[in-house]
C-alpha cells in the first residue's frame, strides 16, 4: 500500500472519529448534520485511498464515492428540510427530550 | 417481455411510478399506483415460476457487467422477499388508498411509497454490497420521508430521530464496505465470500457493517428511534415500516453471515446477536406491556419481535446441519409471519383507532361489542405474534426451538418461551380493554369495509402461513444457501427429502387405513 | 370421503362459529338456527364417524405443514370417545346457552367464541399428533379467553388475565415438552409407540424429563394441584361457559392429553415399567384430595363446584396410571361421566342463579320446592359426584378402585373412599338445604316467575343431562354405554 | 316368570311416577300399601327365580332363592303394614306426601337389595335405602330430628365408605375374574390376601346398619323421632339389610378364623348386654325399643361370629339368622306401631290393648311363638364343641337383658296411657288399628306359614327349653323390682357416646379454619405490583436511551464488541 493511501486513509478514518465524536456530543441539529457529513467525506477518503493499492486508479471505487455523494447530499438535504420544519413548528434547533413514566 | 424479464420489471415499475405520481393529478395517481402494484404482483410471481423452472437468475442491469454494472441476483431468499414484498406492500397500497383522504398528503404518499418499494426490490436482488448500500439509503430516506409526512410535530420529530440514526447506520455499513473493498478488492457478494481473508480491517468492516444494519433494524439497545416512529406514522406507513423496511438491514445481515460464513468461523458474534435479540425480546415485550397508547403497544412489539429473528443467528452452527437448516427455516419464516402479522396488526390498530378516535388503549372499551371485525384482525395479528398455534409464527418459533435442542443451546428455549407470554400479556392486555363493559352504547366511527378486509387480510395470511409453510421453506433450497460442504453426511439430504416427498410414515399411514 | 370425515367434523363447529361472527347481533333466531343444526349435523356426523371407528377403519387426514412436520386429523376409538362427548354436550350447552343469555349483549360475540371453543375440543379430540394436538390445545386457550371475560366487569376481566397466565404459561412448558419429544423421536404419531420404546437407554433419563414437561404443560389445563389456581377464578364466567369450561372443554383437554401422552406417545408399557405412572398417581391423588377439602370450605357454590371439578378431574388422571385394563376403563369412562354430570351440576347452578338469584349455599334453603326439577337434576349429579348407584360416577370409580389393585395400588382404594367421604361431605348439605330445609319467605332476586321451575330453556338441558348421566350409569352394560366405548378403546390399547 | 323379579323394586318406583304428577300425587299417596304386594305375592308363591339383566349396571344378576325369600316376604310384610299405619298416622301431616315418596323410594331400596345377587345392584339399592331413609328420619324437622338425621347421614355415609372399599378389595381377588356376584365376593373373601382388611371393612360398613357398638349411635338417635311407621321399618325391616351384607358378603362357613369369629362374638355380645343397660335408662319407649334392637342385633352377630369359629354350622345357621330376623322385623315392628295406638283414644277395653301391647313383648324375650322359635332354633345351632363354652350362656343370659328391656318398655307405655286421661286424646284411626292388629298376627303366626327353608329348624316343644328360655324372664322381672325401687335411671342420653364425640368433633371445624387460613393465600389473586423495582429501572433506562443521542454512543461500543470478538474468534 502506498504511502499516500495510507495518509487518505488515516485520514478518513480521522475524519470518521471526529464526525462521530460530533455525531455523538452535539445536541443541535444542523451540528449533528455536519457532524455526519464529515463522517461521509472521511468514509469517501477511505475508499478513494484504499483504491490506490495496486498503482492505477481503481475505477470502482471513483463510482462508489460518486453514487455516494449523490445520496449524502440526498440525505443532507431531506434532513435539512426536515430540521427546517421543526424549527418553524417548535422554534427549536434540537430535539425535545420526551420523558416517559 | 414482462414474463422474460421480471427481474427489471421489478426494478423499473416502482421507480418510474415514484416518478410519474410525482407529476400527474391526483386521481391518475391512484390509477398509475394500482396499475403498478398489479405489475408488481405479476412480475414477483413470474419470477417465481422463472426460479422454479430454471433455478437461481442473475441478471446485469442494463447488461452492465460487474464490477461497474449493477448485476441482480434471484435466489430463492430473495424471490421470497420479493413475494413477501408484493403482497404486503400491495395490500398496505390498497389500505392507503381507502384510508388517506384526498390532499396533500397523498400527493406526497405515492412517491415516497414508490420508492421505498423500489429500494426494497433493489435490496432483495442485489448481488454486491455496495448496491446494497444503496439501496438501504434510499429506502432510508423514503422511510423518513414516509414517517415525516403526516407532518405533525411527533411526527417530525420521530422523523428525524428516525433520520439521524439511519444515516448514522448506512455510514457504518458504507464504512465497511470501504474496508472490505480496500481489503479484498470486489463488492460482490460471492466473490467476498471466496476470497475473504482475515486481519483487522475485515474484522472492524464486519463489525461496522453488521451495527450499522443493526441500528438501522432497531435492535436492543439501538431501538430508541423506532417506538416513535413506527407508532406515529401514519397507520399503512407503520404497516410498511414494521412488516417491510426493518427486513430489509435484517435481510443484509443474513446475507452477510451466511455468505461470508461467519457463522461458522465467528461463533462468539453470533451469540452477541442471539443475546441482544434475548434481551430485545425481553425489553420490547415490557415496553410494549407498558405503553398506554395503541400504536405503541404494536411498535414496541415489533423491538420485541426482532429480537425473535435475530435469535436464528447463534443457532446457525457450523458443526451441526440440522440445527442450521431448521435456524435458517425459522428465522426466515418468523420474518416472513413477523411482515404479515406485523402489517395485520397495525393496519387492524389504525381501525381500531379510527373506530374510538383516539390512541389511547383505555378508549377501546367497548369496541369488541360493537367493533368484533376489527378486534379480530387484531387477535389474528396477535396468535401469530403470540406464537400461539396455528400461525406463522409459531411454526417459525417451533423451527428456531428444534433447533435450539438439536445445537444443545437450551438457554434460547426460556428465552422464546418466556418472551412468548410476554407479548401474549401485551396482546391480551389490548383485549383486555377492549372487552371492558362500555357505559354508552354504539358511539364509535365505523371504519370503511375495505380497511377491514385490508387488516383481516394480512392478518389471515399470517395464520395461513403456519398452514403452508413448507412452501416458503421450500423456495430456501433454490439454492440451498447453507453450503453443502460442512454437512454430515445425510443429514441434510435428509431434510430436503422431508420437504419434497411424502415420508415413509406419510405411505404408511395412508396404507395402514385400509383394513 | 370418510377420510375427509374429520376435517368436516371439526368445520361445523369452526364454519359456525364464522358464520356467526358475521351476522349481525339483531339475528337471534337466525344465529341459534345454525348454532343448533351445527350442533346436532357435527351429532349426527360424529355418529357416522362410530360406525366407520366401529368396524375398524381409521379415517385420517394430513397436511404437512412443516419439514417432516404433519398436521394430522385422525378418528381413532379414543377420539371419537371425547369427540363424542363434546358434540353431545355441545348440544345441551348451546341450547342452555340460547335460554341463559335471553335478551343480554354481545351474543353474537359470544355464540361465535363458543363455538369456536366447541372447534378446537373437536380438533384436540382428533389430533393424531402432539403437534396438532397442541395447535388446537393453544387454539382452546384463545376461543375461551373472549367466553370467560365475557361480562366485561372488572372481576372478569381479573379472571381472564389469570386463566390466561396460567393456561399460557402451561402451554409453554407443554411446547418445550412437546419439542423435546419430536426432537429426540422426530414427528410421533400418537399410537406409534416403537419410537419411545427402541429409543436408547440413556436416553430415558431425558425421555423421563420430556414426560415431566408435558404432564407440567398439561397439567394447568387439567387443574392438577398446584396448577389449579385458574378454575375457582374463572368462575366468574356465565354459567354455560363454566359448565363448558369444566365439563367438556378445558380441563378435559388437559385430562385427555394426559390420557394421549401416556397411552399414544409414550405406551402404557413404557410408562409402567419406568416408574413414571406412579408420581402421576400421587399427584392426581394429592389434587383429588386437595380439591374436595378446598370445596368444603367454599360457600359460594359455583366456587365449590369449581374445586369438585379440580377433585374430579384428576379421577380420570389417576384412572390412567393404573396399570390394566380395568383402570384404563375407569379413567376413560369418567371423562365421559365427569362430563355429564359435572354439566349438570353447572346448568342447575345457573338456573338457580339466573331463576332466583341464588349464588351462595346459605341461600339454597327451600329450593327444592320451588324449582323441584333443576333440584332433581342438581341431586342426580352430586350423587354422581359422591359415586352412588345408578348414576354414572358410581361405576367410573368402580373400575378405578378395582383397576387400582389390579395394579397393585391399594393406597388408591383409600384415595377413592376418602374421596367418596369428601365429596359426600361437601355436596349432601346443599342436598339437604335444597330438599329439607323450609322454604323462605323470599328469594335474594326472583328473576323468573312466569314458570313453576325455570324456563325450559334452562330445564331442559340440565333434565336431559341429568337423565344421560343416570342412563350411562343404569345401562352400563350396553355396549353402545361409555363404558362399552372405553372397554373397545381398552381392548385396542391392550391388544393391539 | 323370572322378570317378575322386576316388579319388586320397581312398583315403588311406579309409583313414584305417578306421585310426580301433581293431579295424581293424592292417589299414589292412598295407593303406597300396595307398593308391596308384588313382592309378598312372588315372595309367597314360593319359585326361585333367578334374572339375569346384563345390560342394567355393569350387568346386573337378581335371584330369589329361599333365605331371600323369608327376608323379602317379612320386609314386604312390615312395610306393608307400617304403609297401611301411616295413612292413619300421616293423616293431617303438612309433609304428608314428601312422606310417602321417600318411603317408596326407601322401599324400592330395601326390597331391591333382598333380590339383588350382584355387588352393583345390592349396593345400588342399599344406597337407595339409606339416603331415602334419611328424609324419613328427618321427617319433622325439629332440633333432634335434625340432629338424628345428621348422625345418621354421617355415619351411613361412612359406612358406604367401607362397602365400597370392602367392595373393591374383594373384586382385586375375585376366582372368577370379572364377575360381580356376591357368592363370588364371598367366596374370593375366603382366600384374598386382603382378607383382614376386607372382612373389617364389610363388617364395620354393614354394622353401621345393623347397629354394631360404637357405630350404633344413630339408632337411638333416629328411631324415636322418626315417625312411628318409619321408626318401624327402620328398626324392623331396614335394620336387617346390614345383616344380608354380612350373609352375603362375609366369607362366614368357607373358613375359620377362630380370631376373628371370637372377636365379633364378643361384639355382639358387648352390643346385647350394654344396649340393654343403657336402653333402660332411657325415658322414652321408642329409644327403649331402638336400643333394643341393638341389642337383639347384638345376638345375631355373635351367632355370626360363631361360624367363623366354627363354619360347619352355617348352612344351618343361616335360617336361624333368617327366622330369627324375621323374628325381630315383625315383633319389633309391631312393638313400635303399639306406640303410637296408646297415643289415640282406641276405643279397645284397656285388658285388650294390655294385653297386645305385651304378646309382642313375650315373644321378643322369647316365651312366645316365633321369638321362643328363633331363640330356641339360635341356641340349637350354636350348641357345638369347637365353639367357647361361655357363649350360650351368654347368650341364655341376655334373654335377662332382653327382659329388662321390655319391662322398661312397657311400664314406660304404661306410663303414657295412664298420664293421659282418654278424652285429651283424638280417636285412633281405624287404619292403624287394622294394621297394628294385622302386623301383630302377622308376628305371631308368621312362623308357621313362612316359606319353608327355615321350617326344618324348628325344635321339638321340648319343655325344658321352653323352661330355659322362662328364668332369665323372671330373673330380668325381679331385677326390674328392685331397681324399680332402689334404682334412679343413670342420665344418659340417647345416643350415649354420641355426645363426647360430638364434642371432640366439635374441635375440627378449629382445626379446617386454621387449614383454611394457611391455603387461602395460596391461589387468591396476588395484588397487582405496579411500578415495581425492575419496571422503574427499565423506564428509566428506556428513557436514558433515548435521549441525549447516547444511541450513537451505544452504538460505537457495540461495534467495537462486536469487531472484537470477529477479531477474536474469527481471524485470529
Amino acid at each position: 500500500m502506498s504511502s499516500s493511501a495510507v495518509i487518505f486513509s488515516l485520514a478518513g478514518i480521522g475524519l470518521c472519529a471526529i464526525g462521530l465524536f460530533g455525531f455523538m456530543l452535539h445536541t443541535h441539529l444542523i451540528r449533528k448534520l455536519l457532524a455526519f457529513n464529515i463522517m461521509g467525506s472521511g468514509v469517501f477518503l477511505l475508499l478513494v485511498g484504499m483504491a490506490q493499492r495496486s498503482g492505477h486508479t481503481d475505477p470502482v471505487p471513483q463510482a462508489l464515492v460518486l453514487t455516494g455523494i449523490v445520496v449524502a447530499v440526498s440525505a443532507t438535504a431531506l434532513a435539512l428540510y426536515l430540521i427546517r420544519r421543526w424549527l418553524q413548528l417548535s422554534g427549536s434547533t434540537e430535539l425535545p427530550e420526551d420523558d416517559r413514566r | 417481455m414482462m414474463l422474460n424479464a421480471p427481474i427489471p420489471l421489478l426494478m423499473i415499475t416502482p421507480l418510474a411510478a415514484a416518478v410519474i405520481c410525482m407529476l400527474l393529478s391526483e386521481r391518475s395517481r391512484l390509477l398509475v399506483s394500482f396499475a403498478a402494484v398489479l405489475i408488481q404482483l405479476l412480475a414477483s410471481l413470474s419470477l417465481l415460476l422463472l426460479l422454479l423452472q430454471q433455478g437461481p437468475i442473475t441478471h446485469p442491469l442494463g447488461s452492465w457487467e460487474a464490477p461497474l454494472g449493477i448485476a441482480l441476483r434471484a435466489d430463492g431468499l430473495a424471490v421470497l422477499f420479493v413475494l413477501m414484498t408484493s403482497v404486503v406492500a400491495g395490500i398496505a397500497a390498497l389500505y392507503a388508498a381507502l384510508y388517506l383522504t384526498p390532499g396533500p398528503l397523498r400527493a406526497h404518499f405515492w412517491p415516497l411509497f414508490w420508492f421505498m418499494w423500489a429500494a426494497l426490490n433493489g435490496i432483495w436482488l442485489a448481488a454486491d454490497i455496495f448496491n446494497l448500500y444503496v439501496g438501504l439509503e434510499l429506502l432510508s430516506l423514503a422511510a423518513v420521508g414516509l414517517v415525516a409526512f403526516s407532518g405533525s410535530k411527533e411526527a417530525l420529530v420521530a422523523a428525524i430521530r428516525y433520520l439521524l440514526a439511519a444515516l448514522l447506520g448506512s455510514l457504518a455499513y458504507l464504512l465497511g464496505v470501504a474496508l472490505l473493498y480496500g481489503a479484498h478488492g470486489t463488492l460482490s457478494l460471492s466473490d467476498l465470500s471466496q476470497q475473504m481473508q482475515p486481519g483487522v480491517a475485515s474484522s472492524i468492516a464486519l463489525a461496522a457493517m453488521a451495527m450499522g444494519l443493526l441500528l438501522k433494524s432497531a435492535l436492543f439497545p439501538l431501538h430508541t428511534w423506532l417506538p416513535p416512529a413506527h407508532g406515529g406514522a401514519m397507520t399503512p406507513v407503520s404497516a410498511l415500516l414494521s412488516a417491510l423496511v426493518i427486513k430489509a438491514s435484517l435481510y443484509i445481515l443474513l446475507r452477510l453471515w451466511i455468505e461470508l460464513r461467519i457463522h461458522e468461523l465467528a461463533p462468539d458474534a453470533s451469540q452477541l446477536l442471539g443475546w441482544m435479540g434475548a434481551l430485545a425480546i425481553a425489553w420490547g415485550g415490557w415496553m410494549a406491556l407498558r405503553q398506554t397508547l395503541l400504536k405503541r403497544v404494536v411498535a414496541y412489539s415489533t423491538v420485541a419481535q426482532i429480537g425473535y429473528i435475530m435469535l436464528m443467528f447463534p443457532l446457525l452452527r457450523a458443526d451441526n446441519a440440522e440445527a442450521s437448516t431448521l435456524a435458517l427455516q425459522g428465522g426466515v419464516l418468523m420474518v416472513l409471519s413477523h411482515a404479515l402479522a406485523k402489517a395485520g396488526m397495525f393496519l387492524a390498530a389504525g381501525n381500531l383507532i379510527l373506530c374510538t378516535g383516539r390512541p389511547e388503549l383505555s378508549a377501546l372499551a367497548g369496541t369488541s361489542q360493537y367493533r368484533p371485525l376489527s378486534i379480530f384482525g387484531f387477535g389474528l395479528a396477535g396468535v401469530s405474534l403470540m406464537g400461539l398455534p396455528p400461525s406463522g409464527g409459531f411454526s417459525a418459533k417451533w423451527l428456531l426451538l428444534q433447533s435450539a435442542l438439536a445445537s444443545a443451546q437450551w438457554w434460547w428455549i426460556p428465552v422464546m418461551l418466556l418472551g412468548g407470554l410476554l407479548s401474549a400479556a401485551y396482546v391480551f392486555r389490548v383485549f383486555h380493554y377492549s372487552f371492558k363493559e362500555a357505559e354508552n352504547s354504539d358511539t364509535f366511527h365505523r371504519p370503511g369495509v375495505g380497511l377491514e378486509i385490508c387488516a383481516l387480510a394480512l392478518s389471515a395470511a399470517s395464520i395461513l402461513l403456519g398452514f403452508i409453510a413448507t412452501w416458503p421453506l421450500h423456495l430456501l433450497t433454490l439454492p440451498d444457501i447453507l453450503p453443502l460442504a460442512v454437512l454430515p453426511e445425510g443429514s441434510l439430504e435428509q431434510s430436503l427429502e422431508l420437504l419434497q416427498t411424502p415420508t415413509y410414515e406419510t405411505l404408511h399411514g395412508t396404507s395402514e387405513q385400509q383394513p | 370421503m370418510m377420510n375427509l370425515l374429520p376435517l368436516i367434523v371439526l368445520m361445523t363447529s369452526f364454519l359456525a362459529a364464522m358464520v356467526i361472527f358475521m351476522l349481525p347481533e339483531q339475528e337471534h333466531r337466525l344465529r341459534s338456527l345454525v348454532n343448533l343444526g351445527a350442533a346436532v349435523l357435527k351429532i349426527a356426523l360424529i355418529l357416522l364417524l362410530i360406525q366407520y371407528v366401529v368396524a375398524g377403519f381409521r379415517p385420517e387426514l394430513r397436511l404437512e405443514v412443516l419439514p417432516g412436520l404433519s398436521m394430522i386429523l385422525r378418528a381413532d376409538a379414543l377420539a371419537m370417545l371425547f369427540a363424542g362427548l363434546s358434540s353431545m354436550l355441545w348440544l345441551f350447552t348451546t341450547l342452555y346457552a340460547i335460554g341463559y343469555l335471553e335478551g343480554s349483549p354481545n351474543r353474537s360475540r359470544f355464540f361465535g367464541f363458543f363455538s369456536l371453543c366447541v372447534a378446537s375440543t373437536m380438533g384436540i379430540s382428533l389430533a393424531g399428533n402432539l403437534f396438532t394436538f397442541f395447535i388446537f390445545y393453544e387454539l382452546l386457550t384463545l376461543s375461551t379467553y373472549p367466553l370467560i371475560v365475557h361480562r366485561g366487569t372488572p372481576e372478569s376481566l381479573r379472571a381472564g388475565r389469570i386463566y390466561l397466565a396460567y393456561t399460557l404459561s402451561g402451554g409453554a412448558v407443554l411446547l418445550i415438552g412437546i419439542v423435546a419429544i419430536y426432537a429426540l423421536a422426530g414427528d410421533i404419531e400418537f399410537g406409534d409407540l416403537q419410537r419411545v420404546a427402541e429409543m436408547a437407554p440413556d436416553l430415558h433419563p431425558l425421555l423421563h424429563l420430556v414426560f415431566a414437561l408435558l404432564i407440567l404443560g398439561l397439567g394447568v389445563k387439567a387443574a392438577l394441584v398446584p396448577l389449579h389456581g385458574w378454575l375457582p377464578i374463572a368462575m366468574v364466567a356465565p354459567a354455560p361457559v363454566s359448565a363448558l369450561l369444566h365439563a367438556v372443554a378445558v380441563v378435559k383437554a388437559g385430562a385427555f392429553g394426559i390420557v394421549r401422552v401416556v397411552y399414544d406417545v409414550y405406551g402404557i408399557d413404557y410408562s409402567w415399567q419406568q416408574g413414571l405412572l406412579t408420581p402421576l398417581a400421587i399427584v392426581a391423588s394429592i389434587t383429588i384430595l386437595y380439591g374436595s377439602l378446598r370445596a368444603l370450605q367454599q360457600t359460594d357454590i359455583k366456587r365449590r363446584l369449581a374445586y369438585s371439578t379440580v377433585s374430579q378431574v384428576s379421577y380420570i388422571i389417576l384412572g390412567i396410571t393404573l396399570f390394566g385394563p380395568l383402570g384404563t376403563i375407569g379413567g376413560l369412562v369418567h371423562l365421559l361421566h365427569q362430563g355429564l354430570m359435572k354439566v349438570t351440576l353447572f346448568f342447575c347452578a345457573g338456573n338457580y342463579a339466573e331463576t332466583l338469584g341464588i349464588h351462595k349455599i346459605n341461600e339454597l334453603d327451600g329450593v327444592g320446592t320451588r324449582m323441584p326439577l333443576t333440584s332433581a337434576a342438581f341431586t342426580v349429579g352430586a350423587f354422581g359426584m359422591i359415586g352412588l348407584p345408578p348414576v354414572a360416577g358410581f361405576i367410573s370409580k368402580w373400575y378405578l378402585g378395582t383397576g387400582a389393585l389390579l395394579a397393585g395400588m391399594d393406597w388408591v382404594v383409600a384415595v377413592l373412599v376418602a374421596s367418596s367421604l369428601l365429596n359426600a361431605a361437601y355436596f349432601l348439605p346443599l342436598l339437604y338445604r335444597i330438599w329439607f330445609k323450609p322454604v323462605p319467605d323470599s328469594w335474594p332476586h326472583e328473576m323468573i316467575t312466569r314458570y313453576r321451575d325455570t324456563a325450559p330453556l334452562l330445564l331442559f338441558p340440565a333434565l336431559a343431562t341429568a337423565l344421560l348421566s343416570i342412563a350411562a350409569g343404569l345401562f352400563a352394560g350396553l355396549q353402545i354405554s361409555p363404558v362399552g366405548w372405553a372397554e373397545l378403546i381398552t381392548l385396542r390399547e391392550y391388544l393391539p | 316368570m323370572n322378570h317378575s323379579l322386576l316388579l319388586i323394586p320397581l312398583t315403588p318406583l311406579l309409583l313414584i311416577l305417578i306421585w310426580c304428577l301433581p293431579r295424581w300425587r293424592e292417589t299414589a299417596c292412598r295407593l303406597t300399601p300396595l307398593a308391596v304386594l308384588p313382592a309378598l305375592a312372588i315372595a309367597l308363591s314360593g319359585a326361585e327365580l333367578h334374572l339375569e339383566l346384563p345390560w342394567l349396571l355393569l350387568g346386573s344378576d337378581w335371584l330369589l332363592n329361599d333365605i331371600r325369600r323369608v327376608f323379602l316376604c317379612f320386609t314386604a310384610l312390615l312395610w306393608g303394614g307400617c304403609a297401611i299405619y301411616a295413612q292413619g298416622y300421616m293423616a293431617g301431616d303438612v309433609r304428608e306426601k314428601s312422606f310417602h315418596l321417600l318411603w317408596l323410594l326407601t322401599l324400592s331400596g330395601n326390597l331391591g337389595l333382598i333380590i339383588s345377587a350382584d355387588v352393583v345392584s345390592f349396593y345400588l339399592f342399599f344406597a337407595l335405602m339409606t339416603f331415602a331413609g334419611y328424609g324419613l328420619v328427618i321427617h319433622t324437622r325439629s332440633e333432634e330430628a335434625l340432629r338424628a338425621g345428621r348422625v345418621y347421614l354421617i355415619m351411613a355415609v361412612l359406612g358406604e365408605a367401607l362397602i365400597l372399599a370392602g367392595l373393591l378389595l374383594s373384586a382385586a381377588q375375585l376366582l372368577v375374574p370379572g364377575s360381580l356376584l356376591l357368592e363370588d365376593f364371598a367366596r374370593a373373601n375366603a382366600t384374598s390376601t386382603y382378607q383382614p382388611l376386607i372382612i373389617s371393612c364389610l363388617f364395620a360398613g354393614f354394622g353401621v346398619k345393623a347397629g354394631l357398638p360404637l357405630l350404633h349411635m344413630w339408632l337411638p338417635l333416629a328411631h324415636p323421632v322418626a315417625p312411628i311407621p318409619a321408626s318401624a321399618v327402620l328398626s324392623g325391616a331396614m335394620i336387617k339389610a346390614g345383616l344380608l351384607g354380612w350373609i352375603f358378603l362375609l366369607p362366614a362357613g368357607m373358613v375359620s378364623l377362630p380370631h376373628w369369629g371370637i372377636s365379633i362374638c364378643v361384639i355382639g355380645l358387648l352390643a346385647a348386654f350394654a344396649a340393654a343397660l343403657i336402653g333402660v335408662q332411657q325415658h322414652k319407649s321408642k329409644t327403649v325399643l331402638a336400643y333394643s334392637s341393638i341389642s337383639q342385633m347384638g345376638l345375631l352377630t355373635t351367632a355370626l361370629g360363631a361360624a367363623f369359629i366354627q363354619p360347619e354350622i352355617w348352612t344351618g345357621l343361616v335360617p336361624v339368622l333368617a327366622l330369627f330376623a324375621m323374628h325381630h322385623a315383625l315383633t319389633k315392628g309391631t312393638l313400635f306401631l303399639a306406640v303410637g295406638i296408646t297415643q289415640y283414644d282406641s276405643r279397645l277395653p284397656l285388658l285388650v290393648l294390655a294385653t297386645a301391647i305385651c304378646v309382642p313383648a313375650l315373644s321378643l324375650v322369647g316365651l312366645l311363638s316365633s321369638g321362643s322359635h328363633a331363640k330356641l332354633s339360635l341356641k340349637a345351632m350354636l350348641y357345638d364343641d369347637l365353639l367357647p363354652g361361655w357363649l350360650l350362656p351368654a347368650i341364655t343370659l341376655s334373654a335377662v337383658a332382653t327382659s329388662l328391656l321390655m319391662l322398661r318398655y312397657l311400664w314406660l307405655l304404661s306410663q303414657n296411657l295412664s298420664a293421659k286421661s282418654t278424652h285429651d286424646l283424638s280417636p285412633l284411626p281405624q287404619s292403624m288399628l287394622l294394621s297394628w292388629l294385622l302386623t301383630l298376627l302377622a308376628s305371631l303366626t308368621a312362623v308357621y306359614w313362612m316359606p319353608q327353608a327355615i321350617a326344618p329348624v324348628y325344635p321339638s316343644a321340648d319343655p325344658t327349653a321352653w323352661l330355659s328360655m322362662l328364668w332369665p324372664v323372671m330373673a330380668g322381672l325381679l331385677l326390674a323390682e328392685i331397681a324399680r325401687r332402689h334404682w334412679r335411671t343413670l342420665p344418659i342420653p340417647p345416643g350415649d357416646l354420641i355426645q363426647p364425640i360430638e364434642a371432640l368433633l366439635r374441635q375440627v371445624p378449629i382445626f379446617f379454619s386454621k387449614f383454611q387460613r394457611a391455603t387461602a393465600g395460596l391461589h387468591e389473586p396476588v395484588k397487582e405490583q405496579r411500578a415495581g423495582f425492575a419496571d422503574q429501572l427499565i423506564i428509566y433506562l428506556e428513557n436514558q436511551l433515548e435521549n441525549r443521542s447516547l444511541i450513537a454512543t451505544y452504538f460505537s461500543l457495540l461495534t467495537l464488541l462486536l469487531s472484537l470478538l470477529l477479531l477474536g474468534t474469527y481471524f485470529v
